[in-house]
Protein backbone atom coordinates (compact mmCIF):
# COMPACT_ATOMS: atom_id res chain seq x y z
CA UNK A 1 0.00 0.00 0.00
CA UNK A 2 2.41 2.66 1.13
CA UNK A 3 6.08 3.42 1.22
CA UNK A 4 6.52 1.38 4.39
CA UNK A 5 5.26 -1.78 2.74
CA UNK A 6 7.44 -1.22 -0.29
CA UNK A 7 10.42 -0.59 1.91
CA UNK A 8 9.80 -3.81 3.75
CA UNK A 9 9.37 -5.82 0.61
CA UNK A 10 12.69 -4.54 -0.69
CA UNK A 11 14.57 -4.96 2.53
CA UNK A 12 13.12 -8.09 4.06
CA UNK A 13 10.81 -8.26 7.00
CA UNK A 14 13.39 -8.36 9.77
CA UNK A 15 14.10 -4.68 9.51
CA UNK A 16 10.53 -3.55 9.96
CA UNK A 17 11.00 -1.72 13.21
CA UNK A 18 14.17 -0.06 12.00
CA UNK A 19 12.57 1.03 8.75
CA UNK A 20 9.60 2.46 10.65
CA UNK A 21 12.00 4.34 12.88
CA UNK A 22 13.85 5.64 9.83
CA UNK A 23 10.60 6.88 8.38
CA UNK A 24 9.81 8.36 11.77
CA UNK A 25 13.11 10.23 11.69
CA UNK A 26 12.42 11.50 8.18
CA UNK A 27 9.04 12.70 9.39
CA UNK A 28 10.61 14.58 12.31
CA UNK A 29 13.19 16.23 10.05
CA UNK A 30 10.61 17.25 7.47
CA UNK A 31 8.40 18.56 10.25
CA UNK A 32 11.21 20.85 11.47
CA UNK A 33 11.98 22.02 7.96
CA UNK A 34 8.34 22.85 7.20
CA UNK A 35 7.90 24.57 10.56
CA UNK A 36 10.65 27.00 9.57
CA UNK A 37 9.23 27.56 6.10
CA UNK A 38 5.58 28.02 7.17
CA UNK A 39 6.21 29.70 10.51
CA UNK A 40 3.80 27.19 12.13
CA UNK A 41 3.57 23.46 12.70
CA UNK A 42 2.85 21.61 9.46
CA UNK A 43 -0.18 19.35 9.27
CA UNK A 44 0.02 15.61 8.84
CA UNK A 45 -1.10 15.88 5.18
CA UNK A 46 1.51 18.51 4.44
CA UNK A 47 4.24 16.23 5.79
CA UNK A 48 2.81 13.21 3.96
CA UNK A 49 2.71 15.11 0.65
CA UNK A 50 6.27 16.35 0.99
CA UNK A 51 7.63 12.88 1.77
CA UNK A 52 5.36 11.15 -0.75
CA UNK A 53 3.99 8.94 1.99
CA UNK A 54 0.39 8.23 2.94
CA UNK A 55 -1.13 9.69 6.10
CA UNK A 56 -1.49 6.08 7.22
CA UNK A 57 2.28 5.57 6.87
CA UNK A 58 2.93 8.66 8.98
CA UNK A 59 0.51 7.49 11.68
CA UNK A 60 2.17 4.08 11.76
CA UNK A 61 5.69 5.51 11.95
CA UNK A 62 4.68 7.96 14.70
CA UNK A 63 3.18 5.13 16.72
CA UNK A 64 6.40 3.15 16.30
CA UNK A 65 8.40 6.13 17.57
CA UNK A 66 6.13 6.43 20.54
CA UNK A 67 7.15 3.52 22.70
CA UNK A 68 9.61 0.66 22.48
CA UNK A 69 6.80 -1.80 23.24
CA UNK A 70 4.86 -0.49 20.30
CA UNK A 71 2.88 -3.04 18.37
CA UNK A 72 4.85 -2.39 15.21
CA UNK A 73 8.09 -2.93 17.00
CA UNK A 74 7.23 -6.50 17.92
CA UNK A 75 5.71 -7.61 14.65
CA UNK A 76 8.75 -9.50 13.46
CA UNK A 77 10.75 -10.13 16.60
CA UNK B 1 -6.47 -14.18 26.01
CA UNK B 2 -9.86 -13.58 24.40
CA UNK B 3 -10.53 -10.05 23.37
CA UNK B 4 -13.35 -8.17 21.69
CA UNK B 5 -14.10 -4.77 20.25
CA UNK B 6 -16.89 -3.03 18.39
CA UNK B 7 -16.72 0.07 16.28
CA UNK B 8 -19.52 2.00 14.62
CA UNK B 9 -19.02 4.95 12.32
CA UNK B 10 -20.70 7.01 9.67
CA UNK B 11 -20.79 5.88 6.03
CA UNK B 12 -18.20 8.42 4.91
CA UNK B 13 -15.37 7.24 2.69
CA UNK B 14 -12.81 8.96 4.97
CA UNK B 15 -13.79 6.39 7.60
CA UNK B 16 -12.52 3.54 5.47
CA UNK B 17 -8.98 4.32 6.63
CA UNK B 18 -10.16 4.68 10.21
CA UNK B 19 -11.82 1.24 10.09
CA UNK B 20 -8.82 -0.43 8.47
CA UNK B 21 -6.32 1.07 10.92
CA UNK B 22 -8.51 0.30 13.94
CA UNK B 23 -8.92 -3.36 13.03
CA UNK B 24 -5.19 -3.65 12.32
CA UNK B 25 -4.35 -2.05 15.67
CA UNK B 26 -6.72 -4.41 17.46
CA UNK B 27 -5.30 -7.51 15.78
CA UNK B 28 -1.73 -6.57 16.47
CA UNK B 29 -1.92 -8.07 19.97
CA UNK B 30 -1.97 -11.47 18.20
CA UNK B 31 1.46 -10.57 16.84
CA UNK B 32 0.61 -11.12 13.18
CA UNK B 33 3.03 -10.85 10.30
CA UNK B 34 2.95 -7.73 8.17
CA UNK B 35 1.45 -9.82 5.39
CA UNK B 36 -1.41 -10.92 7.61
CA UNK B 37 -1.99 -7.33 8.73
CA UNK B 38 -2.10 -6.16 5.12
CA UNK B 39 -4.55 -8.91 4.18
CA UNK B 40 -6.82 -7.93 7.04
CA UNK B 41 -6.60 -4.24 6.15
CA UNK B 42 -7.47 -5.06 2.54
CA UNK B 43 -10.57 -7.10 3.37
CA UNK B 44 -11.81 -4.48 5.82
CA UNK B 45 -11.40 -1.82 3.12
CA UNK B 46 -13.28 -3.94 0.59
CA UNK B 47 -16.19 -4.68 2.91
CA UNK B 48 -16.47 -1.08 4.19
CA UNK B 49 -16.33 0.28 0.65
CA UNK B 50 -19.10 -2.13 -0.33
CA UNK B 51 -21.25 -0.92 2.56
CA UNK B 52 -20.72 2.72 1.56
CA UNK B 53 -21.09 2.35 -2.20
CA UNK B 54 -23.55 -0.51 -2.57
CA UNK B 55 -25.33 -0.74 0.80
CA UNK B 56 -25.88 2.98 1.22
CA UNK B 57 -25.27 4.27 -2.31
CA UNK B 58 -22.98 6.93 -0.85
CA UNK B 59 -25.50 8.42 1.56
CA UNK B 60 -23.07 9.68 4.24
CA UNK B 61 -25.60 9.74 7.10
CA UNK B 62 -25.81 6.00 7.67
CA UNK B 63 -23.96 3.75 10.10
CA UNK B 64 -21.52 0.88 9.60
CA UNK B 65 -20.66 -1.51 12.43
CA UNK B 66 -17.62 -3.73 12.88
CA UNK B 67 -17.17 -6.35 15.57
CA UNK B 68 -13.85 -8.15 16.06
CA UNK B 69 -13.30 -11.12 18.30
CA UNK B 70 -9.87 -12.56 18.98
CA UNK B 71 -9.32 -15.96 20.47
CA UNK B 72 -6.01 -17.69 20.96
CA UNK B 73 -5.23 -18.06 17.29
CA UNK B 74 -8.03 -16.66 15.25
CA UNK B 75 -9.82 -13.47 14.44
CA UNK B 76 -13.47 -13.06 13.54
CA UNK B 77 -14.44 -9.77 11.88
CA UNK B 78 -18.07 -8.92 11.25
CA UNK B 79 -18.83 -5.93 9.02
CA UNK B 80 -22.43 -4.86 8.88
CA UNK B 81 -24.56 -2.27 7.15
CA UNK B 82 -28.28 -1.59 7.36
CA UNK B 83 -28.74 -0.59 3.76
CA UNK B 84 -30.12 -1.99 0.51
CA UNK B 85 -28.98 -5.58 0.89
CA UNK B 86 -28.03 -8.06 -1.85
CA UNK B 87 -30.64 -9.77 -4.00
CA UNK B 88 -28.53 -12.57 -5.38
CA UNK B 89 -25.59 -13.47 -3.16
CA UNK B 90 -24.25 -16.22 -5.47
CA UNK B 91 -24.10 -13.75 -8.32
CA UNK B 92 -22.54 -11.05 -6.13
CA UNK B 93 -19.74 -13.43 -5.12
CA UNK B 94 -18.75 -14.21 -8.68
CA UNK B 95 -15.33 -12.86 -9.66
CA UNK B 96 -15.65 -9.72 -11.81
CA UNK B 97 -19.39 -9.36 -11.18
CA UNK B 98 -20.35 -5.82 -10.24
CA UNK B 99 -23.74 -4.15 -10.20
CA UNK B 100 -22.04 -0.77 -10.67
CA UNK B 101 -19.82 -1.03 -13.76
CA UNK B 102 -20.42 2.73 -14.33
CA UNK B 103 -18.37 3.44 -11.18
CA UNK B 104 -15.48 1.37 -12.50
CA UNK B 105 -15.78 -1.15 -9.72
CA UNK B 106 -13.63 -4.22 -10.27
CA UNK B 107 -16.13 -6.78 -9.05
CA UNK B 108 -13.32 -8.46 -7.11
CA UNK B 109 -14.24 -7.46 -3.53
CA UNK B 110 -15.76 -10.74 -2.40
CA UNK B 111 -13.13 -12.72 -4.29
CA UNK B 112 -10.39 -10.88 -2.43
CA UNK B 113 -12.13 -11.49 0.89
CA UNK B 114 -12.41 -15.20 0.15
CA UNK B 115 -8.76 -15.35 -0.83
CA UNK B 116 -7.32 -13.55 2.18
CA UNK B 117 -9.56 -14.99 4.86
CA UNK B 118 -10.12 -18.59 5.92
CA UNK B 119 -13.89 -18.26 6.01
CA UNK B 120 -16.32 -15.71 4.56
CA UNK B 121 -20.06 -15.77 5.20
CA UNK B 122 -22.47 -13.29 3.67
CA UNK B 123 -25.85 -12.75 5.21
CA UNK B 124 -28.05 -10.23 3.46
CA UNK B 125 -31.71 -9.27 3.41
CA UNK B 126 -32.95 -6.87 0.72
CA UNK B 127 -33.80 -3.48 2.25
CA UNK B 128 -32.51 -4.58 5.66
CA UNK B 129 -28.80 -4.79 5.10
CA UNK B 130 -25.72 -6.95 4.74
CA UNK B 131 -23.53 -8.70 7.29
CA UNK B 132 -20.19 -10.14 6.22
CA UNK B 133 -18.55 -12.49 8.72
CA UNK B 134 -14.90 -13.38 8.12
CA UNK B 135 -12.52 -15.61 10.04
CA UNK B 136 -8.76 -15.69 9.80
CA UNK B 137 -6.59 -18.28 11.50
CA UNK B 138 -3.16 -17.35 12.70
CA UNK B 139 -0.36 -19.82 12.89
CA UNK B 140 -0.04 -21.33 16.37
CA UNK B 141 3.75 -21.64 16.33
CA UNK B 142 4.03 -17.88 16.15
CA UNK B 143 1.50 -16.87 18.76
CA UNK B 144 2.98 -19.36 21.21
CA UNK B 145 6.20 -17.35 21.29
CA UNK B 146 4.60 -14.54 23.29
CA UNK C 1 -18.06 17.57 7.40
CA UNK C 2 -19.44 16.26 10.70
CA UNK C 3 -18.36 12.77 11.58
CA UNK C 4 -18.84 10.39 14.46
CA UNK C 5 -17.56 7.06 15.70
CA UNK C 6 -17.97 4.82 18.72
CA UNK C 7 -15.69 2.09 19.94
CA UNK C 8 -16.18 -0.33 22.80
CA UNK C 9 -13.57 -2.80 23.97
CA UNK C 10 -12.58 -4.98 26.88
CA UNK C 11 -10.65 -3.55 29.83
CA UNK C 12 -7.37 -5.17 28.81
CA UNK C 13 -4.23 -3.06 28.84
CA UNK C 14 -3.34 -4.23 25.30
CA UNK C 15 -6.40 -2.30 24.17
CA UNK C 16 -4.90 0.99 25.28
CA UNK C 17 -2.85 1.05 22.05
CA UNK C 18 -5.89 0.05 20.01
CA UNK C 19 -7.93 2.92 21.50
CA UNK C 20 -5.15 5.46 21.04
CA UNK C 21 -4.48 4.49 17.41
CA UNK C 22 -8.18 4.36 16.54
CA UNK C 23 -8.84 7.85 17.86
CA UNK C 24 -5.71 9.16 16.11
CA UNK C 25 -6.80 7.57 12.82
CA UNK C 26 -10.29 9.02 13.18
CA UNK C 27 -9.01 12.52 13.89
CA UNK C 28 -6.54 12.52 11.04
CA UNK C 29 -9.31 13.50 8.59
CA UNK C 30 -9.22 16.95 10.28
CA UNK C 31 -5.61 17.21 9.10
CA UNK C 32 -4.06 17.87 12.51
CA UNK C 33 -0.41 18.55 13.22
CA UNK C 34 1.79 15.80 14.68
CA UNK C 35 1.73 17.67 17.98
CA UNK C 36 -2.05 17.61 18.05
CA UNK C 37 -2.09 13.89 17.18
CA UNK C 38 0.35 13.09 19.97
CA UNK C 39 -1.57 15.17 22.49
CA UNK C 40 -4.77 13.34 21.62
CA UNK C 41 -3.06 9.96 21.82
CA UNK C 42 -1.65 10.84 25.22
CA UNK C 43 -4.99 11.89 26.73
CA UNK C 44 -6.73 8.79 25.34
CA UNK C 45 -4.03 6.61 26.89
CA UNK C 46 -4.37 8.38 30.25
CA UNK C 47 -8.15 8.08 30.37
CA UNK C 48 -8.20 4.45 29.20
CA UNK C 49 -5.49 3.52 31.72
CA UNK C 50 -7.55 5.19 34.45
CA UNK C 51 -10.61 3.18 33.46
CA UNK C 52 -8.62 -0.09 33.54
CA UNK C 53 -6.62 0.54 36.72
CA UNK C 54 -8.96 2.64 38.83
CA UNK C 55 -12.43 2.09 37.37
CA UNK C 56 -12.11 -1.68 37.04
CA UNK C 57 -9.09 -2.41 39.24
CA UNK C 58 -7.62 -4.48 36.42
CA UNK C 59 -10.58 -6.82 36.00
CA UNK C 60 -10.17 -7.65 32.28
CA UNK C 61 -13.78 -8.65 31.68
CA UNK C 62 -15.31 -5.18 31.73
CA UNK C 63 -16.09 -2.76 28.90
CA UNK C 64 -14.76 0.69 28.04
CA UNK C 65 -16.57 2.94 25.54
CA UNK C 66 -15.23 5.83 23.49
CA UNK C 67 -17.29 8.21 21.39
CA UNK C 68 -15.66 10.77 19.11
CA UNK C 69 -17.47 13.56 17.32
CA UNK C 70 -15.79 15.80 14.79
CA UNK C 71 -17.23 19.06 13.63
CA UNK C 72 -15.56 21.54 11.33
CA UNK C 73 -12.80 22.50 13.72
CA UNK C 74 -13.18 20.59 16.93
CA UNK C 75 -13.11 17.11 18.35
CA UNK C 76 -15.11 15.84 21.30
CA UNK C 77 -13.89 12.57 22.87
CA UNK C 78 -15.92 10.84 25.55
CA UNK C 79 -14.27 7.99 27.44
CA UNK C 80 -16.51 6.00 29.72
CA UNK C 81 -16.29 3.12 32.15
CA UNK C 82 -18.95 1.45 34.26
CA UNK C 83 -16.76 0.72 37.24
CA UNK C 84 -16.09 2.00 40.74
CA UNK C 85 -16.45 5.71 40.07
CA UNK C 86 -14.70 8.60 41.83
CA UNK C 87 -15.75 9.76 45.29
CA UNK C 88 -14.09 13.14 45.30
CA UNK C 89 -13.57 14.58 41.82
CA UNK C 90 -11.89 17.79 43.04
CA UNK C 91 -9.31 15.76 44.92
CA UNK C 92 -8.83 13.37 41.97
CA UNK C 93 -8.06 16.31 39.66
CA UNK C 94 -5.31 17.68 41.85
CA UNK C 95 -1.84 17.39 40.33
CA UNK C 96 0.13 14.52 41.90
CA UNK C 97 -2.90 13.09 43.70
CA UNK C 98 -3.23 9.34 43.24
CA UNK C 99 -5.29 6.83 45.18
CA UNK C 100 -2.83 4.10 44.15
CA UNK C 101 0.67 5.24 45.17
CA UNK C 102 1.58 1.57 45.61
CA UNK C 103 1.29 1.12 41.81
CA UNK C 104 3.67 4.01 41.22
CA UNK C 105 1.02 6.07 39.53
CA UNK C 106 2.11 9.63 38.90
CA UNK C 107 -1.16 11.31 39.79
CA UNK C 108 -0.79 13.48 36.69
CA UNK C 109 -3.42 11.91 34.41
CA UNK C 110 -6.13 14.55 34.81
CA UNK C 111 -3.56 17.35 34.80
CA UNK C 112 -2.22 16.14 31.44
CA UNK C 113 -5.76 15.92 30.04
CA UNK C 114 -6.50 19.48 31.17
CA UNK C 115 -3.27 20.71 29.64
CA UNK C 116 -3.61 19.07 26.25
CA UNK C 117 -7.34 19.59 25.73
CA UNK C 118 -9.37 22.78 25.63
CA UNK C 119 -12.09 21.44 27.89
CA UNK C 120 -12.26 18.46 30.28
CA UNK C 121 -15.41 17.46 32.15
CA UNK C 122 -15.53 14.56 34.58
CA UNK C 123 -18.82 13.01 35.47
CA UNK C 124 -18.64 10.15 37.94
CA UNK C 125 -21.03 8.26 40.19
CA UNK C 126 -19.59 5.88 42.81
CA UNK C 127 -20.28 2.26 41.86
CA UNK C 128 -21.76 3.32 38.52
CA UNK C 129 -18.77 4.60 36.62
CA UNK C 130 -16.88 7.53 35.19
CA UNK C 131 -17.34 9.54 32.01
CA UNK C 132 -14.62 11.93 30.89
CA UNK C 133 -15.63 14.38 28.15
CA UNK C 134 -12.85 16.29 26.42
CA UNK C 135 -12.92 18.88 23.66
CA UNK C 136 -10.05 20.00 21.50
CA UNK C 137 -10.24 22.90 19.09
CA UNK C 138 -8.21 22.90 15.91
CA UNK C 139 -6.96 26.10 14.43
CA UNK C 140 -9.23 27.42 11.70
CA UNK C 141 -6.45 29.06 9.70
CA UNK C 142 -4.97 25.66 9.08
CA UNK C 143 -8.09 23.73 8.17
CA UNK C 144 -9.13 26.52 5.81
CA UNK C 145 -6.02 26.00 3.70
CA UNK C 146 -7.19 22.60 2.49
N1 LIG D 1 -22.82 -4.20 1.48
C1 LIG D 1 -23.44 -4.41 0.32
N2 LIG D 1 -24.72 -3.99 0.13
C2 LIG D 1 -25.34 -4.18 -1.05
N3 LIG D 1 -24.78 -4.82 -2.10
C3 LIG D 1 -23.52 -5.27 -1.98
C4 LIG D 1 -22.79 -5.09 -0.78
N4 LIG D 1 -21.57 -5.65 -0.94
C5 LIG D 1 -21.54 -6.14 -2.19
N5 LIG D 1 -22.71 -5.93 -2.82
C6 LIG D 1 -23.07 -6.38 -4.21
O1 LIG D 1 -22.13 -7.37 -4.59
C7 LIG D 1 -21.47 -6.99 -5.80
C8 LIG D 1 -20.05 -7.53 -5.80
O2 LIG D 1 -19.27 -6.91 -4.78
P1 LIG D 1 -17.71 -6.84 -4.98
O3 LIG D 1 -17.21 -8.21 -5.25
O4 LIG D 1 -17.12 -6.13 -3.82
O5 LIG D 1 -17.54 -5.97 -6.30
P2 LIG D 1 -17.68 -4.40 -6.56
O6 LIG D 1 -17.74 -3.71 -5.22
O7 LIG D 1 -16.46 -4.04 -7.33
O8 LIG D 1 -18.95 -4.21 -7.31
C9 LIG D 1 -21.58 -5.49 -5.82
O9 LIG D 1 -21.45 -4.96 -7.13
C10 LIG D 1 -22.97 -5.25 -5.23
O10 LIG D 1 -23.96 -5.47 -6.16
N1 LIG E 1 -11.95 5.97 35.60
C1 LIG E 1 -11.72 6.13 36.92
N2 LIG E 1 -12.42 5.40 37.82
C2 LIG E 1 -12.20 5.54 39.15
N3 LIG E 1 -11.30 6.40 39.67
C3 LIG E 1 -10.57 7.15 38.83
C4 LIG E 1 -10.75 7.07 37.42
N4 LIG E 1 -9.90 7.95 36.83
C5 LIG E 1 -9.24 8.55 37.82
N5 LIG E 1 -9.64 8.09 39.03
C6 LIG E 1 -9.16 8.56 40.34
O1 LIG E 1 -8.51 9.80 40.16
C7 LIG E 1 -7.16 9.73 40.63
C8 LIG E 1 -6.27 10.62 39.81
O2 LIG E 1 -6.17 10.16 38.48
P1 LIG E 1 -4.86 10.54 37.63
O3 LIG E 1 -4.72 12.03 37.67
O4 LIG E 1 -4.98 9.90 36.30
O5 LIG E 1 -3.67 9.90 38.48
P2 LIG E 1 -3.21 8.36 38.60
O6 LIG E 1 -3.91 7.56 37.55
O7 LIG E 1 -1.73 8.42 38.37
O8 LIG E 1 -3.60 7.92 39.99
C9 LIG E 1 -6.82 8.26 40.58
O9 LIG E 1 -5.78 7.93 41.48
C10 LIG E 1 -8.15 7.62 40.96
O10 LIG E 1 -8.32 7.63 42.35
MG1 LIG F 1 -16.48 -4.08 -3.67
MG1 LIG G 1 -4.07 8.12 35.59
Amino acid sequence: IGEIQRFIRDDGTIKVSRSLKEIGNKVRRKKEELTKIYGRNPTIHEIADQLQLSVEDILQAEEAMRSPQSIHETIFE
Amino acid sequence: MNNEMNITFKSISANEAFARISVAAFVSSLDPTLEEINEIKTVVSEAVTNAIIHGYEENPHQTIAITCTLSEDNLTVIIEDFGLGINNIDLAKQPLYTSKPELERSGMGFTIMENFMDKVEIHSVPDEGTKVTMVKEFKKSKTLCN
